[in-house]
């Protein structure tokens, strides 16, 4: 099979930004933290890649450990979002009924929150800190992944096989271990590469307003907040943590939809029309 | 010997609601249908959509429960089995779809597919040499257990479904419209292994179709519905020469050359 | 129609109360005491008791919850700990920022999204298609933030033709319209990225059903087929995402209110938080998950506009 | 008249899956068109009207009423679509606009083509619908596709067909979706119109019984080729290639009664990459020759019409 452009693309880059993050666990060029005030604003050179900031700390290492926060959020988030979303989904395709009724009820309650308000509510309570930023959006995530996987259940619940399965005597919970999860993770996957970038883009807002990672510890969010205010001193710093953004989210999004292409048949055949 | 029984069943189907103060409609989708198929017999079923053809055949499975009437499987009457009791009995009686494409998981090798029923059963012995037979009984090969769906023509699909409706050895076999998805020159090959499996094993085959000619030259009886009721009944050869009812004529007005 | 109406109008309902015992049980239920969050935890006992009984945190939680969801009814939320004047007033001083905002930033999305998506799938496959895509993939993954940082860098900071930030008031209505461009901007070129790429795979979708072979077999030209026969029936899935896209503009303007310095609702409850006023931040939350379900309630009854299925039939 | 002379329609990757066919109808001429899936009837009726999908390429000469026209060009179609050729399709359920009236959508070519008024069109839209024999005309003007039942769509799909007067009106599989009765009442239907219009009419379907019913002359297709056709009682009675003759002798027929096994066809419908360059039929044919597998034969006239089969000509 050819590997579609978008495919290709997506899986670079996000290969470049896992890879990064990981990275940043063991090695960075300088300690991302450490303060050399007398260097400040220092332009890119060989010991400083792209420079320093305000307070002299060296920007690569920086932007590698906010991509490590900024992966680790995203991964948390949706993967805790995706298997609870995903399991309530499947029970109520399997079940029916008031079971389904009341699920499907339920996340449409949590439709009436988008993230970022969520997350605000949780950080007006609890304060701001990146665990509550990761609770916010693995919640947002439930109803996202119940929604998706209900419909994609119940689709693959009609199918014949399904009913043959059933007539050969399998019971629900079987059946939807055997064939309703195999046949639903195309567009579960899809839905979690597309959720990753909206984490990473929730993340790196509410950081931006303060309620997220604090500080040392460093986010392309916050680096951005504090760029802003020295927009005329040093512009360049307004620069770099949002071409990370960009780079993370766009990779999740391409990635996103080059699974969507080789997996929905429907989109395939679009030239057959 | 009566196999199956089918006792004046009734089903309803509530349908969506169209205004707030009125109740919501019924759609009753059979309606006091009553019939005995006997061990090796075909009994076969024609009608129109909508005829309650298929919701019968639901029924025969238990897969629906009649609101009125009783099916009778070899005397026993399934809706008064606990869930697990009907889940064991289900080996007696099996089914084959209409769609060749949609009747087998596109992500499940065929040997798995075709061994399904055995593992419902829970039993021990290893599924694979009775995969074998199964898949050389309805003329494919052993060695297609290790293959996908996508690799199998429609008829050759068909075959696999129906070599997975036979590998508990049932005593009735459910064919919804197994036929009408496949060409005229698969659908004979088809039609021609039913006859030969219900042989050599003793099936007894409740035939489903919309086709008065595929019905007639496969059934021993057959049974004309129309919205959920039995116009007419009996001997295939007696309903073709004599047909009691209109509907039954235009039928085979459809059908002739 | 309706009881395609009723329905939705008591799901609306039962909705936006639903909504409120989550806002409440949040703000007040979950553990910890909130004088403490409110007056931090240097302060007295005797300060958060009386800021307690102040609060009437001492009544039962759902005498509480009454209390406060009928007061909202009447258009009272109590009144701000940080600015001591009632959340009401506080609302209605800055709402207008945050509707203008939030409306010009749809209108434009829509505009753009409709023009792009439906010409990218006019040219399904061509280089125009390619392009257009590529702005809306890159639109997607850029933070309106950002784009606000980047916006401002050259339209204000370079180029001088707009103020970087801030508002001068509704007194003067051109300067007000100034200030308000690059935040607009920002909102909905992010947005419409999005439903462009909705537009366009919709229409796409669409173009491929069998009603449009039977147009294009009537001999109709391909731009009524288009316009006629394809758009309408593109909508359904166009309208959807307008109306989340409209909740994900509502809360978008409480981050790019922050960047701009405007003084809207966003502006008020991110220095709610900051200020510890949970009373204010809960009359906010409160109004900006109104506002999302109702711009979903307002989607479901433009689908009784477009779809004839759903008014039932007449037959 | 309208005619296509050596049309053939290939894959992207190159494989034929329709080869140089000729066929002519004349005004009022009912003609079949028999095949199973993958024999390519669809497409050569698609060709007919123009709109061979994207990403096939078509060649060859389609000839209406004495001008041609080249098969890919949209411009010159869009202007005889409707008003020389129209075209019904099999899924009655989908091919109608279900946000549009039915009254607008029959009455929208009349306006675009002829330049009506939108009552003028409407009140010719009702006439139309009359004559379809659907009942209550004036009532359904106003009605969505989704009141309709298959059958009155499929009418009303028909009556849009006929706005502008065709010459030649194509129905792909136009019973196929529908029940048996309905399915007799819309055979009866094309039928009086070619008949009362003197309109030519190609019918598509793999069901022989509706075929015989529907039309005077036949073609049927294997792998893309035509390979046998005549007048339709004549080859159903008297077929002279052996795949027409598997064909008919493998369908189920109410004369025989009760497990009665059916002589069958061997094998399966090859996927088009797999058929032989000679005679498509080859590999399944029971009466197949050497010179059958590379060598594709022609057409030899047979009792009935003709039929492309080596058995019949003389040696090559």
């Amino acid at each position: 099979m050819r590997v579609p452009f978008n495919l290709a693309l997506g899986a670079a880059l996000v290969a470049l930004v896992l890879a990064v993050a990981l990275v940043s666990l063991v090695w960075t060029p300088h300690p991302h933290a450490a303060l050399d005030v007398a260097n400040k604003f220092a332009p890119p050179s060989a010991v400083h890649w792209l420079g320093t900031d305000q307070l002299g700390r060296d920007l690569v290492s920086q932007l590698m450990v906010a991509a490590r926060n900024s992966m680790a959020v995203a991964v948390l988030a949706v993967g805790i979002g995706c298997a609870l979303g995903t399991g309530l989904g499947l029970l109520a395709a399997a079940r029916g009924g008031w079971t389904e009724e009341a699920i499907m009820r339920l996340s449409d309650l949590g439709f009436a929150f988008p993230a970022l308000l969520f997350a605000i509510m949780l950080a007006a309570v609890f304060g701001p800190s990146l665990p509550n930023v990761v609770i916010a959006i693995a919640f947002i995530n439930i109803p996202t992944f119940a929604r998706v996987s209900r419909a994609a259940a119940n689709q693959v619940w009609r199918r014949d096989y399904v009913w043959a399965a059933r007539a050969a005597g399998m019971g629900r919970f079987a059946i939807s271990r055997d064939h309703i999860l195999p046949n639903i993770a195309a567009p579960v996957i899809v839905q979690m590469t597309i959720e990753f970038a909206v984490a990473i883009l929730v993340e790196a807002a509410l950081s931006y307003l303060g309620l997220g990672a604090q500080p040392p510890n460093p986010s392309w969010g916050r680096m951005l907040s504090e760029a802003q205010t020295l927009m005329y001193l040093a512009p360049q710093l307004a620069i770099w943590p949002g071409l990370c953004i960009v780079t993370a989210v766009l990779g999740f999004s391409l990635l996103g939809d080059g699974l969507r292409d080789i997996t929905d048949p429907r989109l395939t055949r679009v030239r057959a029309a | 010997m009566t196999l199956l029984q089918v006792d004046s069943v009734s089903r309803r189907y509530r349908l969506p609601r169209r205004a707030l103060m009125r109740p919501a409609p019924v759609l009753t989708a059979v309606d006091g249908v009553s019939f005995t198929l006997a061990r090796g017999e075909t009994l076969g079923v024609v009608g129109e959509s909508g005829s309650g053809k298929s919701t019968l055949a639901r029924l025969v499975m238990g897969f629906e429960r009649p609101d009125a009437g009783r099916v009778l499987f070899d005397g026993q009457d399934n809706n008064d089995l606990p869930p697990a009791a009907l889940r064991a009995a289900r080996r007696r009686f099996q089914m084959v779809f209409q769609d060749p494409f949609g009747s087998l998981d596109p992500r499940r090798r065929v040997g798995w597919s075709v061994a399904e029923p055995l593992r419902a059963l829970k039993g021990t012995e290893d599924p694979a040499p009775r995969v074998a037979e199964a898949l050389e009984q309805v003329g494919l090969r052993a060695a297609h257990a290790g293959r996908y769906p996508h690799e199998f023509s429609g008829g050759q699909r068909q075959r696999i479904a129906i070599a997975r409706a036979i590998i508990t050895r049932p005593a009735l076999l459910v064919a919804d419209e197994a036929v009408s998805a496949l060409d005229v020159s698969v659908q004979a090959q088809i039609l021609n292994l039913l006859m030969d499996l219900q042989e050599e094993l003793g099936l007894a085959i409740l035939f489903i179709s919309h086709d008065l000619a595929v019905v007639a030259s496969t059934c021993d009886r057959l049974l004309v519905m129309q919205g959920g009721r039995v116009l007419e009944a009996g001997e295939t050869g007696a309903v073709l020469d004599a047909p009691g009812h209109d509907y039954t004529r235009t039928l085979l007005a459809a059908a002739r050359l | 129609m309706s009881y395609f109406l009723v329905r939705r109008g008591i799901g609306f309902v039962l909705t936006l109360i639903a909504v409120s015992v989550v806002v409440f049980a949040v703000m007040n239920v979950l553990p910890g005491d909130p004088s403490l969050t409110i007056l931090g935890i240097d302060s007295t006992e005797e300060a958060r008791a009386a800021l307690r009984e102040r609060l009437g945190l001492d009544e039962p939680v759902v005498s509480r919850y009454l209390a406060w969801t009928f007061g909202a009814l009447r258009g009272e939320f109590g009144t701000s700990y940080a600015f001591d004047v009632p959340v009401a007033e506080l609302i209605a001083e800055r709402l207008p920022m945050t509707l203008s905002l939030a409306i010009s930033g749809m209108a434009l999305t829509v505009v753009l999204a409709l023009v792009l998506g439906i010409a990218a799938a006019a040219r399904h496959g061509g280089p125009g298609d390619w392009a257009i895509m590529l702005f809306s993939q890159l639109g997607i993954a850029v933070p309106a933030f950002w784009l606000s940082m980047l916006l401002v860098l050259l339209f204000a900071v370079h180029l001088r033709w707009l103020p970087p930030g801030g508002f001068p008031g509704w007194g003067d209505p051109l300067a007000a319209a100034r200030a308000l461009v690059l935040p607009t901007v920002a909102l909905a070129l992010v947005q419409s990225a999005v439903l462009a790429r909705v537009t366009r795979s919709s229409v796409l979708e669409v173009m491929r059903l069998d009603f449009v072979r039977t147009a294009r077999a009537s001999g109709l030209p391909r731009a009524r087929v288009l316009w006629r026969h394809v758009l309408p029936n593109a909508l359904v899935p166009i309208v959807t995402i307008v109306g989340l896209q409209f909740a994900g503009l509502v809360t978008g303007t409480i981050v790019i209110e922050n960047v701009f310095y405007l003084p809207g609702l966003g502006r008020l409850l991110f220095q709610s938080i900051a200020n510890r006023d949970l009373v204010t931040v809960q009359a906010l939350v409160m109004l900006f998950a109104a506002i999302v379900v109702t711009a979903n309630f307002l989607v479901d009854i433009a689908y009784l506009l477009i779809d004839p299925r759903l008014r039932g039939a007449r037959a | 008249m309208i005619a296509a002379r050596g049309l053939s329609i290939r894959t992207g990757a190159g494989h034929a899956a329709v080869r140089s066919a000729d066929l002519a109808i004349r005004p009022g001429e009912r003609l079949g068109v028999v095949g199973e899936s993958g024999s390519g009837k669809t497409l050569l009726a698609l060709a007919m009207i123009g709109m061979v999908p994207e990403g096939l390429q078509v060649s060859g000469e389609i000839a209406v009423g004495g001008t041609v026209v080249a098969p890919g060009d949209e411009a010159a179609w869009q202007r005889l679509r409707a008003r020389e050729v129209a075209m019904i399709f099999q899924e009655p359920m989908s091919a109608l606009n279900p946000l549009a009236r039915v009254g607008d959508t029959i009455a929208e070519p009349l306006m675009v083509h002829r330049g009506l008024t939108r009552s003028a069109a409407r009140a010719q839209a009702r006439e139309l619908l009359e004559e379809t024999g659907i009942p209550q005309p004036e009532r359904r003007l106003d009605q969505y596709p989704h009141e309709l039942s298959g059958g009155q769509r499929q009418r009303v799909l028909i009556a849009l067909a006929l706005a502008c007067d065709p010459a030649l009106l194509i129905a792909d599989e136009p019973t196929t979706a529908l029940d048996a009765a309905v399915a007799l009442r819309i055979t009866d239907l094309l039928v009086r119109l070619a008949r009362e219009r003197r309109m030519a009419l190609l019918f598509i379907s793999h069901d022989l019984a509706a075929v015989a019913r529907t039309t005077e002359a036949m073609l049927v297709m294997y792998g893309g080729d035509i390979v046998e056709r005549g007048a339709t009682d004549r080859v159903l009675a008297d077929p002279a290639h052996p795949y027409t003759k598997g064909l008919i002798a493998a369908r189920p027929s109410l004369a025989q009664r009760g497990r009665r096994r059916l002589p069958t066809i061997p094998g399966t419908v090859p996927p088009l990459e797999a058929l032989a360059e000679g005679c498509r039929f080859a590999g399944r044919c029971p009466v197949e020759l050497p010179r059958c597998v590379h060598l594709r034969p022609a057409a030899t006239a047979t009792a009935s019409g003709s039929a492309a089969c080596h058995l019949l000509g003389a040696a090559p």
